[in-house]
């Protein structure tokens, strides 16, 4: 039984199993903006962009790349049959008024309450940058952050208390990293799946708040072999 | 992929319950929900709290309702000279009624839908809709505090939908309908005509599919 | 030489000519909404509309009606070249933005600071209406009044302090009525000109607060005969 | 009727005054005004304050103005990773950056060119763009008050614009440019292409003419 955390492009399959037929999402920096390769068989996604774009389609193909039609993160991408341009305020007239059905993003740290830290490293240099995260965060209806589960060093990513600059407070529904599925309930973090190989105990070990765990926790379903 | 088209008006208001509240999209005759209305007439559906910017012509319009008594609490602008019916309830005490600033309506509206839950304006300072509402001098300005309005529905209308719901707009037919589609639970719209999906510019859609429920194709105004 | 006062098509007259070439410009109910037939050659006003047009050009001729295109008293008009389309909130972001050249409305009173009331009769019976003139009133970079200088009683309409409910305070400009046009300056009410036959010091006998009159106060001009 | 039409970038800029506050549209590489920001450069206007979502890339878009240390301040949502000149400046301390949440920023302008003062809002509550904010529970709400932004010039980049002023733009080079055109005191717009009156259909124009003041038709990015 394999024992290794999944990848990045592993997490982004396994959120992507999250996305409702038919929802419109948005996905942010980093893990998030992978998903989008991942979309079950049979789902249509329309994937929004905060620069005013519904129905994102892939990424265009080298050689056809219509700089005047990119998304947030820059890159030149296509759009799909019923996708709508629009302007930024009315892009965020969806994010923070609660149209999205699923936002997903990066974090550095989750609370166990929900709060998200996900634009500043306390220390680093230069002025930081929020972008449109602080909007996403507060007005999805469904918030995942999707990211590892540990930092570099080892440290927990899923915290009691966020030590990082805050972007929203009391917003993420579900974390979604290499070694679990999390959701974030009244009660407290509820530890929904593990990945392939893991125990709830281990997962406990590499968390800093105390999940909630049930007799018997899934393993994660992922592609076999996974990317 | 979930269906939002519906085969008539009655089928896509049958759930609309006693008690909720209602954006009716229109202005000056053009952009009305009639086969909406009018299916909501025939469902007898009460105590409506409606949004409008007026509130009825005759039989006509909103005017339907007034006369069934299905609206309780009116939010307009403008309830209009051919109103009667309204202004029979009114008289007669049956309906409240709050008036307000055209420009309000449409700003109240708005913020609903951009998740804005209040916003100063100096619309109507020193005036009878200032009354009760909360004064303060923003940036040398007298200002008073309004909040955003939404509802459980908005019946509006439309020139064509796609499949998914996007839409678009005949000229002055426009007026409050996207406001209302985006300000919404639950939004309904009647078009002349439904296309595919991919039929329309997606440079020339006004209210983007994110923001529509239901669609119905009813022939006539 | 005459002494009638102006009929209600040439005080229409008289105000068209304070609309500025290639100006934006909403016209109100009553008296303004005819001034659009006296537009001086030469002349392009872009009319504005609050139902979402800018452009607003004549009413349409009888059979060409679109009840789609209808201004905001409900009556079929047309567009001309350059017109656009645009929903209420926007048409509003132009009246309460400041980006309207000119506004006319018509009132009950206006008093010497320049507070206008348009929208309620004391007394009468039903809900009254509002309408758009108050986000109109309170921002227009220019906002002229036009009415009778007088109501039906004689009662002036030019007044110290309105008593009929407010529609905006301190934001008419200017004032044209069948015996005057008058302006809303800083120290007070000014008597730019008067109706054809009429001296100031008639003009002052119908106005309610003091006329600031200057040596000469020219005739307004009209076309010969008027309508 | 004033003509709105100048010959080049260096006509269209030539009277912006040293201590100007400009809006410059453009998001993600797409719909920046370059060639006006080229022809600013090159005018060497000084003490700009600058709102824009970015601060430049490079030697491009705002890059060149922070290169040039012709701005003194900044307000934006994203400065970015190869805003290499500002960060050089924001590093030396030359610049004083406010920065904020993106919508935010879009809601800013949008309530100067609506005429809203201010307005409250969940965004930023109890994150560091809460600080010295106002803060209030409104509906059950955590809250904090922003208030409106605009400037006195707005630069912004349109696809086609017809003699008046009328804009459309094409696919996500919208962004930001419509509210900045009217937000702005004096909007200054660079186009592909220069129309005639009427060559625009009325039901797909996004900025209506009465928010363009001057517009430059000029090749190229």
């Amino acid at each position: 039984m394999s024992k290794q955390r999944l990848t990045r492009e592993q997490i982004a399959e396994r959120a992507a199993q999250e996305l409702p037929d038919g929802g419109c999402v948005n996905l942010g920096f980093g893990i998030p903006n992978l998903m989008s390769n991942y979309v079950p068989a049979g789902k249509t996604i329309y994937f929004h962009s905060e620069n005013g774009i519904l129905g994102m389609g892939p990424r265009a193909k080298p050689g056809e790349e219509d700089f005047d039609l990119v998304d947030a993160m820059k890159v030149p991408v296509t759009v799909i049959p019923g996708a709508a341009f629009f302007n930024q305020a009315e892009a965020h007239m969806m994010t923070r008024g609660g149209h999205l059905d699923v936002a997903v993003l990066g974090a550095f740290q989750v609370s166990e309450k929900g709060d998200i830290a996900n634009w500043k490293v306390p220390g680093t240099k230069g002025s930081g940058g929020i972008g449109g995260a602080m909007d996403i965060a507060v007005g999805a209806r469904r918030l995942i952050v999707c990211m590892e589960h540990n930092a570099r060093d080892g440290a927990p990513k899923v915290v009691r208390q966020c030590t990082y600059p805050l972007t929203a407070i009391e917003c993420v529904k579900a974390i979604i990293t290499d070694l679990a599925v999390i959701d974030i309930t009244a009660e407290g973090l509820l530890l929904r799946e593990v990945a392939p190989g893991f125990t709830p105990a281990e997962v406990q070990r590499f968390t800093e708040p105390r999940l909630i765990v049930s007799e018997n926790v899934p393993e994660m379903r992922l592609a076999a072999g996974g990317m | 992929m979930k269906n939002k088209i519906y085969a008539g008006g009655d089928e896509v208001v049958a759930d609309v319950p006693d008690g909720a509240s209602i954006m009716f999209g229109g202005f000056g005759g053009a952009g009305f929900p009639n086969n909406l209305i009018r299916a909501l007439a025939r469902r007898g559906t009460r105590n409506i709290t409606a949004i409008s910017n007026n509130c009825g012509s005759g039989d006509n319009e909103l005017g339907i309702l007034f006369k069934n008594k299905q609206i309780r609490k009116a939010h307009a602008s403008f309830p209009g000279p051919t109103a009667n019916h309204f202004q029979d309830c009114y008289g007669a005490g049956e309906i409240e009624l709050e008036l307000m600033a055209q420009g309000i309506l449409c700003e109240r509206l708005r913020a609903q839908a951009a998740g804005i839950p209040a916003f100063y304006t100096t619309v109507g300072v020193g005036t009878e809709v200032a009354k009760g509402k909360e004064e303060r001098v923003v940036r040398g300005k007298r200002c008073i505090l309004e909040s955003a309005l939404g509802a459980d529905y908005a019946f509006i209308k439309a020139w064509k939908a796609d499949r998914i719901g996007n839409l678009i707009y005949r000229k002055a037919a426009r007026n409050f309908n996207p406001l209302m589609a985006a300000a919404a639970e639950t939004t309904i719209v009647e078009v002349d005509e439904i296309v595919e999906v991919g039929a329309l510019d997606p440079e020339v859609i006004i209210t983007p599919s994110i923001f529509v429920d239901r669609i119905v194709q009813v022939p006539g105004r």
